[in-house]
Formats: structure tokens, C-alpha cells, sequence
């Protein structure tokens, strides 16, 4: 099996269930994260940027479909490529993009930068930077919500390169024993940095790789928003029911290089091309809109939101002050006993 | 008062704070329906059932992983290694995220969690033996604490389980003490002395980065941690009866570092013995000759003696590894070397 | 699923292809196993012995079932549980005692002891301390033939509790991405110290866990020696032959406690005592003798044989020098470049 | 003679040894068919293939062990991490099996085993800025090298693969220089003195252990490592108009260290400064420290002075990682300092 053509993957949208508030969240989510990395690679480009970033562009309908359905307490883990995540559980544009800055009114005061980006009154435990980090953090997520008994759920978003860290084996195994409620949710852009989904890992379809844990799967077309928001609603659902933890495959396509300025030159660029024609945020707008449920007054006036939000949270950014020399004096221990003072 | 082993001690203040804060865990590899493979968390199970106490399969990165997720969230959870060596398996878990969590988040992340581990070498070759302080020591982020007694240990435990911050407990397999209901599980060091061993009943803390003085003396400073407090104590005894009046501090927590009450001590005897179980290179006595010899230049009169392992793995034949770890004669003779001059 | 219970696991003793000579070679092997660990049992309750032992007894016939398929530079990795597969693999008893006896003609010159028992010209690469760190070396030791084109085969042992460490994940995914010459020979003796099976596998139908690599797998009679080396010599003749590693699972049951003078407390006694009526050599002598295909006087001939060398191996033992305070230093290093002086 | 990048002498290094030997292999992520995430293998597979040159899964671990079991039988690995951050995914590999395996095999094992990672603050926060070099000088069974200079670089490297024994080689990712084939991919720092890029085209070998004098002076040492070797030589250089004559020294290896060079040194000079990029506490430079400090303690007439990576995770923010780097300035004032009494 080698890279996944669209056609393989794609389902048709089905509006059943939705409401026209619920498709212009999720549009609008979609949209916010697909134009605050598009900002933000204009930006690399033409200013001097601190460090680095990772385009999640062209997998807006994985990080939107899923976050979507949780709740706002329920509890995600992220990547480096995180923004779209962070987006799609509300984190604001405003602190994301003072800290791409690397500005005091960051999300992370400046301290961690785009692979680090979190926000725990938002339930966002943090981007990691190292690859598959987050999965056993997201499983220890869901053991505390058991133990605390809050019936949250935890969401761990990775990709198809990072399923084959010893980590994911690890907590599968332990999130299935203890019937965690945590949901994997293996985005399946199809390259880990260089190299093709079948050069990487023996078995392709990544959403039987519970099998081993006993973890039932399932693989949905990653860019079409509403069946990654259903079977992920399905999967939340039921590990909030206490049946235990599900791994969600969301084959999608990263359109980008793995980086800033990377250039995929180990990919044919006709599959590139391909792959943008079935872009998630266009095939939502052209099914919404055929079928008659959103407008392209709807869309549009979204479209005009965003990017004034866009252009807010820049002038946000640039209005915050730069990290100081010594700021990340004030991080490094809290140095106080629970409660209060030592 | 009690007097009870460093075992005994460890259990009591975990099960205090079990009792007393909910949100209090305990993970590892047969920690549970076993009571630990020393048998610390002897009865705990028992007491606090299976939501409390996590008996976890053979996965240190998970479960460490997964602790630091349960403590992002509200939980404050122990982690048990069954030997310190195995925490490399979990070594990114460990120093690239429960370490650097806070300061990437901007402070956002609360990480309060207690890393347990026994150490130290007895006889069960390299992969059983290591003392890996000076790894974590190294590790901004985590605090790394070492109690030699079990009024330490009970105080300095219920601060670990208390702070806001990861925290690295490191228990000396020799010192847990044959008082533990594990009995034979329970390992005793020969030349253990019984300092320390009355631990009252309540709940009490230590503050960390406060050093202990364990003997007052005059002419040389010994700085000592886990088992070398027993044999410094033992070595100062000896040689008080030569004459020759030892000081014997024991930092109790490595991060933070008391470096006051150590130099304090070097201004007034101006000769130091520094005396640890981890690898001399890159170890813990390295760093510590480092800040005695560079913040108390003018009041040393001899080079700082550094007693450490021998750089190597440690080997399994007795003799050698007895020659590789510091034993009683080579602090002696340490002592005799720094009032050499 | 409970700890299995022998009669689920039984398979009855199928001689076909057998030879005489082969019988007695597995015979000896497996009665050396047990003898020199029974032995060691003895010793360490009667004299001072330096370090500690995990025993394998009741479990010989996995060690000396697998690797008496395999040729005499085909290569092995165990465990800290190491004795048997070391015999198996033709250690000698000698060195093996003496080793245990820390002395300078031990097989490690008493460096290492019982948990990292090893021979090189054996092809045993090492016992390992570290549950699970055999697996990707063993994985490692396969990739090599295949470098190098020598067609040898390795073998990595490990027990039911092992297979949850990441190590085994990210070697089986690999071996089998690259059709590695691996068989992964998990031994289940249904116990990981406390810990039985079902509180530390989701799934503990063990020989299945490589669906999410797919490795094939197969689960046999642990305490049928014949079944072992058929399902053994099937998976290493086709590993042999290109066709990638294979997981076998091995069912047996741990006689005694995890280590030295455990008491086995977690577990009731009547279990054991079950277990121990279904004792591999004791199953292969009343199958064998009751075949007509050995004689009890070949078999206590081989027991006498075996007595003899172990009570030759202590001799040798005692005879050797202790290791003396300064041996290692010569270990820690080669300081060598390849093919001689630096 | 020819003018080579870091990276490219590395890269130099591996491909002749590869010809020369068909034993040695590379192994890594997006090391073959991507030509390596810094371009240091770039075209290497194109060369050797894929039987030589092994595009790893992302498993750390897993892909260590392999080398290993490798080495152990017959192969001579070369394991690059893309980051020395995620070594730590692979620590126990590296610490309790390569590391100790020689030694707990009574010297059967031979361990030929080279691993290469990229290290050094980059802007990219704290789990891909780290320097490591500690971790590993404290853990005996494995050498430690720290290539400075494209000519160091390659000779280190051959003897690294040459050698029977497992060998760290740390980059750093601002010295391998833009001269490389990968174009924008490598990084450049800006203070990078020119010393050293003359590369012979032959193979050549640099013995483990000698510590390279890369400026002659005579008041004060300067002790440093990578890219702090070229931060030390600019400020030397500026020093020297104001009179003050720095000897910079480069020790190349950590372990085997090359102490005499070193000792030699501060007894003409009796002043030093340390410099390293790695976190002070417990790190190479109180390791140097305390070498220096007892070794020649009577011909110190200033404390040494660390200069080192502040004990904190790297933040992002650009002025906060500067700050917690050391930079020319602070070596600067660091000679200042120990000039000053
Ligand atoms: C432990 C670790 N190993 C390697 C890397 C370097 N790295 C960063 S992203 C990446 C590829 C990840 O692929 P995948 O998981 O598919 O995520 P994607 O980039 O496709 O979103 C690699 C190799 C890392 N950050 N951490
Ligand atoms: C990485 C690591 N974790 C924990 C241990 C402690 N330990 C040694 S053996 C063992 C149980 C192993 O169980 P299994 O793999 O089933 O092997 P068995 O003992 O049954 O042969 C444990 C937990 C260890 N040696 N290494
Ligand atoms: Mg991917
Ligand atoms: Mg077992």
C-alpha cells in the first residue's frame, strides 16, 4: 500500500444532525486555523520570526471535527504541527500569535513557542515537541478524570509517524486494561517529515493498530469535517460511558513541507495537487453550500470574521511586550506547597 | 518516641497524606497487591483500593508519562520505580516533559508529582546498582531529594507529595531497614548507625534546600548523602578518637542545594571531604567541589578530597564492586589526605 | 481470561521426526537446566552466594525447545530469567557456575552474574537486566545477518511481561517493515513477578500481538518440548529463508517465586501444585517412555551425566580465583580500534 | 588545502569509512532518501542504498537496540538522532545496555558504535535546544566527543567509527555552516572564527584524549567546547588589544579528557575560565571545575570561573535564551573577573 489517493478515502458529506450554528462553528474553526498559519507563513517570510512552525494546513477538519464534540473541560494533547488543535478548542488567536511572537502576552509568556503552545483554562495541555509525547500525558489525563471521577474525557491528536513511538504501545495497553476514557486520534497526513506512511510502519491502516490492546478503530476521511465529528462524537460518547478507549485514524494530506520553507521534494508534486483539490475547508464550503444549509453570505461574512481576528490577534501580538532577559526566571520551580506557602 | 525503619517511615507519610488529600496516588510495578517490591507500600492496597494504588504492567515511559498527565489535571501522584535504573526507560517522560512542562507553558503547568526510586549498589551487578542523582541533578526543573534517616524521610516525603513542582525521592536499598514488615525483603546496611530513627506520629515537613548537620566538628568538613552519612558518622566516630573532629553534613536535598550551611561549614574548618555513591565523572561530588571551590576559594587549605564511585558500570564480583563503591576506609583515608597539608 | 490452566494448553507429544539422538540431546538439555538451577537453589539456601537468581524451572522446554533449532551461530537474547536459555544454547555449565560463583573463570569473569550471563562464541548475546532490552537487540543482531548475508537467524526470549514495554512495539514494527530474520519468543509463564496476565495485558492471547505489525504468531504448549521446537523450527526455517520474524508464544507456568526466596503469596497454592504435575520433563519422560522411544536407562543415564558435570561445574567454580577488587578496570573499555592498536 | 563545512567534513568521514569498510552502517530518521534532517547524510544513500544507509521508523528506542545488537555482531552502526533532545527516548539503551555491556560480559562484548546527534540552542525552545554532554560524561562505557572545527570534526569522526567502543559525537547544529550541500538548511552562527575549516582529503585520524591548544596565551586558560571554543577565540582575540593574552583550549574529547593538556595550562597561566553551553549544575563545567581545583589547586590565584547555560529549561523568548546561553560577553566578563584579584 503506498500513499492513499483522495479517492480512496473520501465520503460524502452528511448533514444529518447538524445545525446551521453547529457547521458555522466548525467552519469557522477550520477557517481560523487555516488562516492563522497562512498569516503566519507570510509573516516567516517577509519579517524576522522567532524560531520555527509546523503547518497543520489542509488538516483543519481532523483537529475541528474532534475537538468540536468535547466538552470545554474535557482535556486534549497536541504536536509540534498544534495549531489547528489549539484552535479547535478555543484557545484565542489573540495569545497563539503573541507567542509565535515570542511576547509576554503569549499564550506561554513567550516561553514556549509555536511546539509548545497550550492553554489549561481551555483544557489544552500542550503541544510536545517531542514526537508522541502527549500519549501517555493524555492517558494519565483520562486516569485522573476516573480517579477524580468527572467523567472528562481526554483527546490525544498525533500523527502517523509518531504511532510508532513505544509510548503509544505503552498507553493503549494500560488506557484499554483500565478503560480509560481517552480517544486516539492519529492523523494520518501520510508522510512523518521525509518519509511515506509505508516506509515507516508495517501496517498502513493505522486504526487497527489497537488490536494488540484489544482498542477498537475506525478510519474516517480526515478532510471532510463531519465524518471525523461523528465518529469522534461517537468514540467521546462512549468513553464517557465508560466503555473504555477508541483509536480514530483521520487519513488526510499534509499539503505543506514539514516545516517552514521545507520543500517536500521526496513527494511527486502531481500528488500535492491532487491532494489540494479535495482541501477540507473547500469541499465543506461546496457541500454546505449545494446543499443549500450554509450561504455563501454565511461563509463569506465568516471568512470576514476571521480575518479581522486574524489581524487583531497581529496587532495584539505586536502591541505585547517582548520577553525579557529574565523572565523565565519566574518559571522554572513553582517552589510553593499545595495550597499555599511553603 | 518510635523508632521505626526508613521503610516504615516512607509508607507513614505517604499514607498520611493518601488519608489526608484525595487527590494522592501511587503507580509502579507491583506497588500494589505485592506492597512493592521492597515492600514500602506494604498494606496500601489494602487500605486505598485500586483507584489509589495503580499496579501497572512493564511500561515505565506509560506510567510515568501517565502520572505526569494525572498531575497536570489535579491528581498528585508517586511514581515508584522499582529501581532507580529503570527510570532511563522513562527518561524523556522524565526530564524533557515533567521537568520543562511549568516553564514552557509559562507557568501554566502545575506538575506536582513524586518520583520514588531505590538505589545503590548490593551485589546484583550493572543494571541493579546505579545511583543516579547526578543525572537528574543536571535536570533544571525537578527538585532531587536524598534522605539518609527516617525522620528525613517522612519529612521530606510529605514536602515532595505537598510541592507544586516534580520531585525525585531517592531511597539506598541498605538503608530501608530490617524493621519493615517485609522483613527479609528489607535490606540493612552493616555499618548503618541509628541516628535519625525516631520519627514522630503526626505529619510533619522538611524543608527542602535546608542541609543537615549530622555531627558538629572542627577540622574537616564531610559532605555526605544517603549511605555515605552512615559511614562518614561511622568514620567520624573512629576518629574522634584520634583527635581528629569531624563535621558531617548531609544536604538532604541536592536541588535546591544548601549552600550556605556547607560553606559556613568550610569558612571554619577549611578542609573538605566530599563523599558520594554515584560516578566520580560528571557526579554529584564533582559539582559539589565545584561550589565549595570556587565560593570558598580563599578559606580552603587543602584540595577538596572527592570519595565517589569509580568511573566504570558497576561489576558484580564482590571485591570488585565493594573497590568500586566508597566504603568506611576510603573516607578515613580521605580525611587523612585533606589534613595532610 | 484468568491464568490458564494446563489442560487449555496441552498438546499431547507427537514424536514424528524425532530421533533418538535429538530426544536425548533435548533431554539432557532440559534436565541440565533444571539441575543447575535446583542446585543453584541449594547452594544459595547453604552458603554465602554473591547476588541473587530468578529460576526457570518448570520452564525449560521453551529455552530448549526454541534453541535447539538453531544453528551454532545463530544468535540469542534473554532475560534476567537466563540460566535455561544459556544451557540451551550450549554455555558451559562450568562457566556459567563459576560466574555465578563471581570468579575469574565465569563466564562474564565475573563481571556480570547471573542476570547478564553471555556467551559470544555461542551466539548468546546476553541476558538482560532490563526486562524488554533484549528485544530491538536481538532485532538489531537479525538486521545484521542481513547486512552482512550470512543468513543467521536471531532469537529474542522475553515473558508476558516484557511484551508491554515500547521496546517491543517500535523492534516489531521494524523487523517486520524490513523482513528481519527475528523470532520473538515470548515465554508466559503467566506471571511478571506479581503480576499475572490479565491485570498486565489487554490482551493476553500473546502470540496475536503482532496484528499491528503483522508478524504472525503462533501460541504452542510451553511445557511440550516437541511442540516448541516444531513451531520453532517452522518459524526460524522460514525466517531463514527471507520470509520475516514470526511472535511465538510459549505457555508455561513460573514453579517458584519470581526470585531467590520469593514467597509467590499472590497467587494460591493450589495453582501451583497443579502446574507442577504437568512439569515438561516430567510430561516428555512418561511420553517418551511410554512411546518406547527412550528407555528409562537411557534417560537415567543422561541424569547421571548431568549430575556428574554439575557437580564438576561446582568443582571448577571453587577452583577459580574470586574476582579481585580491580578486574573490571580492564572491561570498561577496549580502547581498541578496529583491527588493532590506536 | 580544500575549505569544508562541518558538516560536510562529517559527512567526508562517514563516506570514506563506509568505502573503505562495508561493515559500517548509518541509521536514522530521514537519514537515507532526505538526506538527513541537517543534509549532514546527503547522498549517502543515493551511494550505499538502503541496505547500507536505514531509514528509521520514529522509534528511538527501538532503532538504538538495533544498532546495538548490531555492533555486538560484527556491524560498526553510525546512529544519528535528529535532535540530541530525543536521545532521551533511547536512554536506557544508551546508558544501561550499550554503555555497560563490554563490561558486564567480562569484555566479550565489543561495542563499535558510533552515535551522532545535533545539539545547541536554536530558537526552538526547550526539547530541541539541549546540550547533553553531561548526561553521557557521567556515564562510564562510553566516550564523548565535541568536534569543533571542520578538521577535528573529521578526524574525530573516523576514529569514532574506527573504535571498539560506543562513541557519542555531539554537533553542534550553528557550527556545521552553510557551505553544505543543504544549503538554508544548516545553521550559522555569526561569531564562527574560521580556524580549522582546511580539511585533508585523505582519512585521517584524531586520537581520542588530546585536547587541542586552538590559541596559545599566557594569562589566563580558556577551557571550551563547540561552539563556546569559537565564542572563546573572538573575545581572546579582542583581549589581546587590551593586553591580555588568553590561552584557548579545546579538550575535543570529554571522555577519555585529555587532563594534562589542561593542568598544564593553569600552572603556567593560574587562571581560568570554563565555558560550555550545557546547564551549569551538574554539568562538564563543574566537572572541569573540580579537576582543576583539586589537581592544581596550588597554582590557582582566582577561583575558576563556569561559564554555563543558566539551570533552567531554554525558554523561546529570543532575548531569554540569549540570556541563558552563554555569550562573548559573559566569557568576557568571566576573564575579567578571575584577572580581577
Ligand atoms: C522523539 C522525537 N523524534 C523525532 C522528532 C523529529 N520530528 C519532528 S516531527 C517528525 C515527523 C512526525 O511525523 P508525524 O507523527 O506523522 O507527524 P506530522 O509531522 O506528519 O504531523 C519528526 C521525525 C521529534 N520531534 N521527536
Ligand atoms: C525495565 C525494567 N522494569 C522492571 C524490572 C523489574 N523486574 C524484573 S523481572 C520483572 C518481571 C518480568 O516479568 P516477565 O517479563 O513476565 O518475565 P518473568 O520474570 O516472568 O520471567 C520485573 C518487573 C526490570 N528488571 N526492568
Ligand atoms: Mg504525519
Ligand atoms: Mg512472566
Amino acid at each position: 500500500m503506498t500513499i492513499r489517493k483522495p479517492e480512496d478515502v473520501i465520503e460524502p458529506f452528511n448533514f444529518e444532525g447538524f445545525d446551521s450554528a453547529l457547521l458555522k462553528t466548525l467552519y469557522l474553526r477550520m477557517v481560523r486555523a487555516r488562516e492563522f498559519e497562512e498569516k503566519l507563513y507570510y509573516l516567516f517570510l517577509t519579517i524576522k520570526m522567532p524560531g520555527t512552525m509546523h503547518q497543520a494546513t489542509g488538516q483543519e477538519a481532523v483537529a475541528v471535527g474532534v475537538a468540536s464534540v468535547l466538552n470545554a473541560d474535557d482535556y486534549v494533547t497536541s504536536t509540534h504541527r498544534g495549531h489547528a488543535h489549539c484552535i479547535a478548542k478555543d484557545v484565542s488567536l489573540n495569545s497563539m500569535m503573541a507567542e509565535m511572537f515570542a511576547k509576554r502576552n503569549g499564550a506561554c509568556k513567550g516561553m514556549g513557542g509555536s511546539m509548545h503552545l497550550c492553554d489549561f483554562s481551555k483544557g489544552m495541555l500542550g503541544a510536545f515537541g517531542i514526537v508522541g509525547a502527549g500519549i501517555p500525558i493524555a492517558t494519565g489525563a483520562a486516569l485522573s478524570s476516573i480517579v477524580r471521577g468527572t467523567r472528562q474525557v481526554a483527546v490525544s491528536f498525533f500523527g502517523d509517524g509518531a504511532i510508532n513511538e513505544g509510548v503509544f504501545h505503552e498507553s493503549l495497553n494500560m488506557a484499554s486494561l483500565w478503560k480509560l476514557p481517552v480517544i486516539y486520534v492519529v492523523e494520518n497526513n501520510q508522510y512523518a517529515l521525509s518519509m511515506p506512511n509505508e516506509l515507516e510502519s508495517a501496517v498502513t491502516d493505522l486504526s487497527s493498530r489497537g488490536c494488540s490492546y484489544n482498542v477498537p478503530g475506525r478510519t474516517v476521511d480526515g478532510n471532510n469535517v463531519l465524518a471525523v465529528y461523528n465518529a469522534a462524537r461517537q468514540a467521546v460518547e462512549d468513553a464517557r460511558n465508560g466503555k473504555g478507549p477508541f483509536l480514530l485514524e483521520c487519513v488526510t494530506y499534509r499539503v505543506r513541507g514539514h516545516a517552514r520553507f521545507e520543500q517536500p521534494n521526496y513527494r511527486p508534486k502531481e500528488e500535492e495537487e491532487l491532494w489540494k483539490q479535495y482541501d477540507p475547508i473547500l469541499r465543506f464550503k461546496q457541500a454546505a453550500t449545494t446543499a443549500g444549509i450554509l450561504s455563501e453570505s454565511d461563509l463569506k461574512a465568516i471568512d470576514q470574521q476571521v480575518e479581522k481576528e486574524i489581524e487583531d490577534s497581529i496587532a495584539f501580538a505586536q502591541s505585547g511586550e517582548d520577553v525579557g532577559a529574565l523572565d523565565y526566571k519566574q518559571f522554572i520551580y513553582s517552589g510553593q506547597m499545595e495550597g499555599g506557602v511553603e | 518516641m518510635r523508632k521505626l525503619s526508613l521503610a516504615d517511615a516512607i509508607r507513614e507519610a505517604m499514607i498520611q497524606e493518601m488519608r489526608s488529600n484525595s487527590n494522592v496516588i501511587l503507580m509502579g510495578e507491583d506497588v500494589g497487591r505485592f506492597n512493592g517490591a521492597f515492600h514500602v507500600s506494604h498494606g496500601m492496597f489494602e487500605e486505598f483500593g485500586p483507584k489509589r494504588v495503580w499496579d501497572t504492567p512493564i511500561s515505565e515511559a506509560g506510567f510515568m508519562g501517565m502520572g505526569i498527565g494525572a498531575a497536570l489535571t489535579g491528581l498528585r501522584p508517586i511514581i515508584e520505580f522499582q529501581y532507580a535504573d529503570f527510570m532511563y526507560c522513562a527518561m524523556d517522560q522524565i526530564v524533557n516533559e515533567a521537568a520543562k512542562l511549568r516553564l514552557m507553558s509559562g507557568g501554566q503547568a502545575n506538575v506536582p508529582l513524586v518520583i520514588r526510586a531505590p538505589q545503590g549498589a548490593t551485589g546484583r551487578a550493572a543494571q541493579h546498582s546505579q545511583s543516579v542523582e547526578a543525572y537528574f541533578m543536571h535536570t533544571p526543573g525537578m527538585y532531587v531529594v536524598m534522605p539518609s534517616t527516617p525522620y528525613d524521610a517522612k519529612g521530606l516525603m510529605i514536602s515532595a507529595i505537598r510541592l507544586n513542582d516534580p520531585v525525585l525521592v531517592l531511597e539506598h536499598k541498605l538503608l530501608y531497614g530490617a524493621a519493615s514488615p517485609g522483613g527479609g525483603k528489607a535490606l540493612t546496611d552493616q555499618t548503618i548507625s541509628e541516628i535519625g530513627s525516631d520519627v514522630p506520629e503526626d505529619a510533619y515537613t522538611i524543608p527542602f534546600g535546608k542541609a543537615d548537620i549530622k555531627r558538629a566538628g572542627s577540622d574537616v568538613t564531610i559532605i555526605a548523602t544517603l549511605i555515605m552519612v552512615h559511614r562518614a558518622l561511622a568514620v567520624a566516630g573512629e576518629l574522634e578518637k584520634e583527635g581528629i573532629s569531624c563535621e558531617v553534613i548531609d544536604p538532604r536535598t541536592l536541588v535546591p542545594l544548601d549552600e550556605e550551611t556547607i560553606l559556613q561549614s568550610v569558612r571554619k574548618t577549611n578542609r573538605v571531604v566530599v563523599a558520594t555513591e554515584d560516578v566520580e565523572r560528571g557526579g554529584v561530588s564533582a559539582e559539589l567541589t565545584s561550589i565549595i571551590s570556587r565560593k570558598a576559594f580563599d578559606f580552603l587549605d587543602a584540595p577538596v578530597e572527592c570519595v565517589a564511585a569509580d568511573n566504570t558500570p558497576i561489576p558484580f564480583g564482590p571485591a570488585a564492586e565493594k573497590h568500586v563503591i566508597p566504603q568506611m576506609e576510603d573516607i578515613r583515608d580521605a580525611v587523612y589526605r585533606v589534613l595532610k597539608d
